[in-house]
């Protein structure tokens, strides 16, 4: 069958660096693709590209038989992509409830359902956005990005500041959707032994290309591929993105 | 001798939801304390609570035998409490060597001058330096702090909260978003502080949590569920099931 | 052949813009009509915006003394403004001719200061009389609450008790303010035979509205004014709700003399507006510097001119007019009028005349 | 009395007119646009010179008005705005008043620096009295089209989900669209919307304000404090903030007139010191 | 959570130890000596715009003390008249009622004003911007409806008549070209920046700048941060009073218009065309300003406005740079040597 997602020699980056320089990656639908590298080697950079936040500088991403290259994020995310921030964000104004309903498509999702899937949120939906506890406002990030209905959901560090029994769980529900409902899955993640085993294949990145691609089981039993490439570096500040920065509410409960 | 810190019958709601219900703790001089919990368990407001960040709706909090629970953040600091955040809260467009000096000015009362030049007063800056280095920022306590890679923006949150030279720090993941192999630095520069220095630690990195803490209390639904040892914790079949999941994670 | 000229500082921006304009194209429209050379020297106008200012006007003024060396100062729209020049009009022995503010103390900040407008307790006491020859014995005010708003309201006050009337109520309404609902209630509520009005002309028109909304009209109550309040700039405007106020002024559109006919035409053809009374005192105020610099004969030495202007009396667009030697203040008709259509367009139609009303402040004492 | 708490009740709606497009730019979009004036002003001459010059009744210059205004808004929006969203406040506020400045001075040179007025058809004008309260009919007419517009605008903007999606927009411009909400096109829509809103307010209030060149600035004070007052999250909070307003002052003037122009002053600190982020706002 | 710009740029200047890197920031960079220089040679150099400068340097200190809570402390504020006022009619009520001597009725102006700030301080310590503006905003408005009802002290709306300031310190009268009254203006201005300069360079002022960075840490790390704020906005407030008494000292005459909306509108303008939070925001923004509104009303009387609002629209749309709007821009290069904060 043929690919779901294909990246021919990619070069995208921000207004003042380039970032991924000529990278080619293709992904079948119905498969999981764990995405590791150092800090600062591009992986949020790679997700955001593919979603098309970044500055394109050139080569190619074509979705679902489409090229989307030139789409706007909005078109790609109509298209079947959805996304997880690695700084999560929130909408801080608007409650979990509305944080789902204001971007649901399709009634594949409903948030009975994402509820089902984390019962915290549903006790919590009343609160808003930035009333969340971290972790509350990972589970959420997640749910809001199932509310599109994706085929292909890409996963920036999900498990940030999840409790270990929620880790464990999300994993396997994750692992659920890839079987059941074929979804495909990009998965950003420091920790690669904790979701090799959720995924089928795994690509390392370095400074924006790939440099070692494998199967995960495969990666799993190579202890020197893991040394070589994942050992630790320098990791970028984060940008601040929001359109209006909000003072961080008095709690500290400031989406990130 | 009175524990480092007591709260009798803390309490927090929000609107009808307790986010903190009834938590009588009490953690020993000295102590190295984890506080762990489920997302939503009410840890940070805990320490928000403890910090004088958010009011209580019940309860006293006790420092030394000192009753807290209405003292001013800035009063709570002056009588040695300081805390990191889950969640960076630094001056971005102050240097890290600016920053931490702030800290240690105030403590040593001379944080109004209005009339002498920041840097002039070397007893502050010498410490400020010697506090950087230590906490291996040495290299970048020039750089505008919101240029710093992230890494090393969790660490300057410490140093910032040991530059109030605390009789108790509490550690909101500290570990939370920083390099796997850094996580390590971050807790050895907290356990390298002095004996008479009372840590409580949250942190869902349960590698970090049994390597560091000499006792252990978890927090449910806002409420104390279970407090012991690392291993009486750990093997806890309640905590397994509403927390750390079947492999314990260590 | 050398120029004299005239520094023009007018509010060209802001609330009082039209003012401004009005000024502006009355004294450009005596140039054009007279002729821009007086007793052999060329006469040169310069317009500042005063941007509303004390400060900036005073700098301007000041400005145009050193640097433009001009001969007069001219225009003046708020009293303040016009108190904020004046010692440098006395320093400078610069004649500085007063063509539009109305508060009563100007002339007496310089001996050079000298006023071709009016003053505002000037034009009230007339409808002050005409209300008590006219059967209203309850009378309340109802005035803007600044300085000239105040003095209306304490002549209005001292003239009718002086002639056996009574102010029942003093109502005083904040600049910024846009509805006066509450006010007029409360003269709904008392009931007075007539109503005294003070209001800067722009908003005329909207209190015009809300008195006839409360039915005040019908229930008896005479809506009396100055002739601020029914501006020939916008009394057309007010539409019929206007119809039948009485009000006493120095000046209207409507006047019946060749002259006012005249400059009327020729006004409207310039600007294509109506003039009103703030045009009428630019207009004389052109003409008083003319004649000043004529009998001078281009001597443009400021205390000769000043001494020149003292007594001088003309037939302007209003009617007859003269400088009080004393005072420098101008004496002229006050006429009570009467909004009435005229072939389709409101007016104010005088019907009866004050002579050679001076103003009462400064001839009481 | 009663006549006076009506008219209290009318000046408060006449306030939220005036605001009701500020609380969608300002509150909603969180756009500090002083410009608002401007477009308010746009509608009031635009009725002014369809009513005046081309003859068409007053009803039918209402929503024309809207449109008016609302085209204008879109054009400014696509053109100028779209560029300043992500600004700072301070940007904001110095661009908007760049236009407020520009607004005035164009309109003193088109349409004249003096007061313009509508005239009222007929059965608009005067007042009634019920049960021994007068109500003038104009006030009345105003009071019913605010309080429908209000009810409606809270339900477009609470309940609908094009509200949480304007307001996801707000809080992460880059992210909501990362997550397929058209951000561009809701904000267009939105500002055109308030911008509309605004001439709305221009057409009705015009009648009892007034109308010349300064009016985006004579007039800045008041919008603004009827939507800090009540809170910049939600419609009906400017909504309730403007009746109270509008009856406090009111009343407060009918009975201390002495108190003038305090009143609304006072009020707006006493409400601002108790409840910094505004009556009736949810917590932001 | 920080607020960084994209590309976390390795600096490449020679690292300096830490004491040495403080002491430099706070050092004094050649253009600054250029700007008093210049600033002082313009007495002689323009000596019919005297008046114009004089003004210039009034608004360029009341900016200036606009940027020191605003720029500084983070405190927008709309109502900064209010202590315009409140020092231009002390000074005017002074000099009417005995204190003819300029330099001392500037003190107590500025002591006035500061009183009148250190009051209003306790009401801008909560809230978000918004409610700050509109908080300040309507501090000024009551100010300015006290001072329009107590008429027979201030003269109401006719403005207060009768100031006529002796010379200064008994020997320099004000001259009619107004000489006397830009160096005066000018070096009280000159002598208030030193001030103002070295307090934000202090630990003081460091602090300050915390607050207004992350008021939630500041409190953390055991800063009081009501008292800070108190402290600078009454600061400000001296500042402004004192900008205020310069005025009606060198014009002779005070109205309700010092208080007026305006006036604030007007400051703030100046301070976002000049740039806020190094100082040289206030005075270039004031020069800018003043000479653009100048020779526009000069060239279009009626319709000067509508350039003046063009010029600042363009100024923001091409101020791509989000700290420093507008005309800072095309001198932002400039203007960083003089301390503005890199973008
Ligand atoms: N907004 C930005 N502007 C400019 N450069 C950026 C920006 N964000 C990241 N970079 C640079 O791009 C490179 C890749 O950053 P990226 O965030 O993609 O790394 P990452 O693999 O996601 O690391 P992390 O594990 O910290 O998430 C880094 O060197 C960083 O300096
Ligand atoms: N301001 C607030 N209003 C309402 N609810 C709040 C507020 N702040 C926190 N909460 C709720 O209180 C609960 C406890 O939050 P808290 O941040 O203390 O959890 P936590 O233990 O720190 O979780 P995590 O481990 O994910 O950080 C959460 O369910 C959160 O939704
Ligand atoms: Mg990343
Ligand atoms: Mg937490």
């Amino acid at each position: 069958m043929s690919d779901l997602l294909v990246i021919e020699n990619l070069v995208s980056g921000y207004r003042d660096a380039v970032v991924i320089n000529g990278l080619s990656l293709s992904l079948e639908a119905g498969q999981a693709l764990a995405l590791l590298g150092r800090n600062g080697t591009g992986k949020t950079t790679l997700i955001d590209s593919i979603m098309g936040l970044t500055r394109h500088v050139s080569g190619r991403i074509s979705f679902n038989g489409e090229d989307i290259t030139r789409f706007a994020p909005e078109r790609r995310a109509a298209a079947g992509i959805g996304w997880v921030p690695q700084e999560r964000n929130i909408f801080r104004s608007l409650t979990v409830e509305e944080n789902l309903t204001a971007v649901q498509r399709g009634s594949a999702w409903t948030v009975e359902r994402v509820y089902a899937m984390f019962p915290r949120l549903g006790e919590r939906k009343r609160n808003l956005g930035n009333q969340l506890s971290g972790g509350e406002q990972q589970m959420l990030a997640v749910a809001r990005a199932l509310m599109l209905d994706p085929k292909l959901l890409l996963l920036d560090e999900p498990l940030e500041g999840l409790a270990p029994i929620i880790v464990d769980e999300l994993l396997a529900a994750i692992a659920r959707l890839i079987r059941e409902e074929k979804l495909t899955v990009i998965l950003v993640e420091q920790k690669a032994r904790k979701i090799l085993p959720v995924t089928d294949r795994a690509v390392i990145l370095d400074r924006g290309a790939i440099v070692h691609a494998a199967t995960s089981a495969e990666l799993l039993a190579d202890e020197a591929a893991m040394a070589a490439h994942l050992s630790v570096a320098e990791r970028p500040a984060r940008p601040r993105r929001s359109t209006n920065p909000v003072p961080p509410d008095a709690t500290g409960h400031n989406a990130p | 001798m009175n524990p480092a810190l007591r709260t009798i019958g803390l309490g927090k709601s929000f609107g009808g939801f307790k986010a903190n219900a009834d938590v009588s703790l009490s953690v020993k001089q000295g102590a190295r304390h984890a506080l762990i919990g489920p997302n939503g368990a009410g840890k940070t407001t805990f320490i928000n609570l403890l910090t004088g960040v958010l009011p209580p709706s019940a309860g006293t909090i006790w420092l030394n035998g000192e009753d807290v629970t209405y003292a001013s953040q800035q009063g709570r600091v002056r009588r040695g409490m300081a805390r990191t955040y889950q969640i960076n809260q630094l001056f971005a467009e102050l240097t890290p060597i600016e920053t931490v000096s702030l800290a240690i000015a105030e403590r040593q009362g001379t944080g109004a001058r209005f009339w002498s030049r920041v840097g002039a007063d070397s007893a502050v800056i010498d410490e400020a330096e010697a506090l950087l280095t230590r906490m291996q920022l040495g290299a970048m306590m020039t750089r505008r702090t919101s240029t710093l890679p992230y890494g090393k923006q969790r660490l300057l949150e410490i140093a910032l909260a040991m530059a109030c030279k605390p009789k108790l720090l509490l550690l909101d993941e500290p570990a939370a978003g920083v390099p796997e192999d850094e996580r390590h630095d971050v807790l050895d520069s907290v356990a390298a502080l002095p004996e008479d220095v009372t840590v409580l630690l949250i942190e869902h990195d349960m590698e970090l949590v049994f390597s560091f803490a000499d006792r252990i209390s978890v927090l449910v639904q806002g409420a104390l569920f279970a407090e012991g040892t690392v291993d009486e914790i750990s093997s806890d079949p309640r905590v397994k099931a509403v927390y750390l999941g079947e492999d314990a994670h260590v | 052949q050398e120029t004299v000229k005239i520094g023009l500082i007018l509010p060209m921006t802001g609330p009082f813009a039209s003012t401004g304009r009005q000024i502006e194209a009355a004294a450009k429209l005596y140039i054009a009509e007279k002729g821009a050379t007086v007793a052999g020297k060329k006469v040169e106008l310069i317009v500042k915006d005063d941007t509303g200012t004390p400060d900036v006007t005073r700098r301007i003024a000041q400005e145009l003394l050193v640097n433009d060396k001009v001969s007069f100062l001219a225009g003046f729209g708020l009293t303040p403004l016009a108190f904020a020049v004046a010692p440098l009009a006395t320093q400078s022995k610069t004649p500085m001719i007063v063509m539009a503010a109305a508060t009563s103390s100007i002339t007496e900040q310089s001996p050079f200061i000298v006023r071709t407008s009016f003053t505002l307790p000037q034009v009230t006491i007339g409808i002050a009389d005409w209300a008590a020859k006219n059967g209203v014995k309850k009378a309340m005010t109802l005035v803007s609450d600044y300085g000239p708003g105040i003095d209306a309201e304490k002549a209005f006050k001292d003239r009718l008790t002086a002639a056996g009337g009574e102010v029942t109520g003093e109502v005083r309404i904040p600049l910024r303010n846009p509805d006066f609902a509450p006010f007029l209630q409360r003269v709904s509520d008392a009931k007075p035979d007539a109503l005294f009005v003070f209001v800067p002309s722009g908003v005329g028109s909207q209190f015009m509205k809300q008195f006839v909304e409360r039915g005040l009209d019908k229930s008896g109550v005479r809506l009396i004014a100055t002739g601020d309040v029914t501006d020939d700039d916008i009394v057309d405007s007010m539409g019929d709700v206007a119809l039948g106020t009485i009000t006493t002024h120095h000046y209207s559109a409507n006047h019946n003399s060749p002259e006012n006919k005249a400059f009327v035409a020729a006004f409207t053809k310039a600007a294509n507006v109506r003039p009103n009374f703030m045009a009428v005192g630019g207009w004389d105020g052109m003409h008083l510097i003319y004649e000043a610099l004529k009998k001078t004969n281009g001597a443009t030495d400021g205390t000769a001119l000043v001494e020149a202007m003292k007594g001088m009396s003309w037939t302007s667009p209003r009617g007859p007019i003269s400088i009080d030697a004393k005072t420098r203040d101008i004496v002229q008709n006050v006429y009570v009028r009467k909004i009435e259509k005229v072939d389709g367009q409101l007016y104010n139609v005088e019907f009866s005349t004050f002579e050679a009303v001076p103003d009462p402040v400064k001839a009481g004492k | 009395m009663l006549t006076i708490l009506f008219d209290g009740i009318a000046y408060g709606m006449l306030l939220f007119v005036l605001a009701a497009g500020l609380a969608v730019t300002l509150g909603l979009m969180n756009f500090v646009n002083l410009a608002h004036g401007a477009f308010a002003m746009a509608g009031g001459y635009a009725t002014v010179v369809l009513m005046n010059r081309f003859g068409v009744p007053f009803l039918a210059c209402l929503p024309l008005a809207f449109l008016f205004s609302a085209a204008l808004g879109l054009l400014f929006e696509r053109t100028l705005y779209v560029r300043m969203y992500e600004r700072s406040h301070l940007d904001q506020v110095l661009f908007s008043i760049g236009l407020v400045f520009m607004a005035i001075a164009a309109t003193d040179y088109l349409m004249g620096s003096s007061q313009q007025n509508i005239h009222l058809p007929a059965y608009l004008q005067g007042r009634i009295t019920i049960g021994g309260v007068g109500i003038g009919i104009y006030r009345l007419f105003l009071v019913v089209v605010c309080g429908l517009m209000a009810l409606g605008l809270q339900w477009i903007l609470a309940k609908t989900r094009f509200g949480s999606q304007l307001r996801a927009a707000v809080d992460d411009r880059r992210v909501a669209r990362g997550l397929g909400i058209p951000v561009v096109k809701v904000f267009a829509i939105t500002f055109a919307f308030g911008s509309g809103l605004a001439g709305l307010g221009g057409a009705l209030g015009a009648e009892i304000v007034g109308l010349d060149p300064t009016f985006p600035l004579k007039f800045m004070l008041y919008f603004l404090i009827v939507v800090t007052v009540g809170g910049t999250s939600s419609l009906t909070g400017p909504f309730l903030a403007a009746l109270l307003l509008g009856v406090a002052d009111v009343m407060g003037k009918y009975l201390v007139p002495q108190l003038g122009a305090f009143i609304i002053y006072a009020m707006m600190l006493a409400v601002l010191m108790i409840r910094p982020q505004g009556l009736f706002a949810r917590g932001r | 959570m920080l607020q960084s710009n994209p590309a976390p740029q390795q600096d490449a200047k020679p690292v300096l130890g830490p004491a040495a890197f403080l002491k430099a920031k706070a050092a004094w960079r050649w253009p600054e000596f250029l700007f008093w220089i210049s600033a002082f040679a313009l007495i002689l150099l323009l000596p019919n715009r005297h008046l114009l400068l004089n003004e210039i340097a009034i608004l360029g200190l009341f900016a200036l003390s606009l940027d020191l809570i605003l720029g500084y402390a983070g405190i927008v504020s709309l109502g900064h008249a209010a202590f315009f006022g409140v020092g231009a009619y002390a000074a005017g009520l002074l000099t009417k009622y005995g204190v003819t001597e300029p330099v001392s009725g500037l003190v107590l102006s500025g002591v006035a004003a500061g009183f009148a700030g250190f009051l209003a301080s306790f009401m801008i310590l909560r809230g978000t911007d918004l409610t700050r503006l509109m908080v300040t905003l309507g501090v000024a408005l009551i100010f300015h409806e006290i001072a329009n009802r107590l008429d027979w002290l201030t003269g109401g709306a006719d403005g207060l008549l009768g100031v006529a300031p002796g010379p200064i310190l008994g020997r320099f009268d004000f001259d009619f070209a107004g000489t006397t009254a830009y160096v005066y203006s000018l070096t009280v201005t000159f002598l208030l920046f030193l001030a103002a300069r070295r307090i934000v360079h202090s630990p003081f002022g460091l602090s300050v700048k915390a607050l207004k960075d992350n008021r939630l840490r500041a409190a953390t790390i055991g800063i009081a941060p009501n008292r800070r704020l108190i402290a600078i906005y009454t600061l400000g407030a001296v500042y402004a009073g004192m900008a205020g008494a310069l005025l009606t000292q060198t014009t002779q005459f005070v109205s309700l218009e010092v208080l007026d909306f305006a006036r604030s509108a007007d400051a703030l303008l100046v301070l976002v065309i000049g740039g806020s939070g190094y100082l040289y925001g206030g005075l270039i923004g004031a020069i800018a300003f003043k000479l653009m509104k100048d020779t526009l009303s000069a060239m279009t009387p009626a319709y000067w406005i509508f350039w003046m609002g063009f010029i600042l629209v363009i100024l923001v749309l091409i101020g791509r740079d989000r700290r420093m709007a507008g005309l800072a821009r095309p001198f932002a290069p400039l203007l960083r040597l003089l301390g503005a904060r890199r973008p």
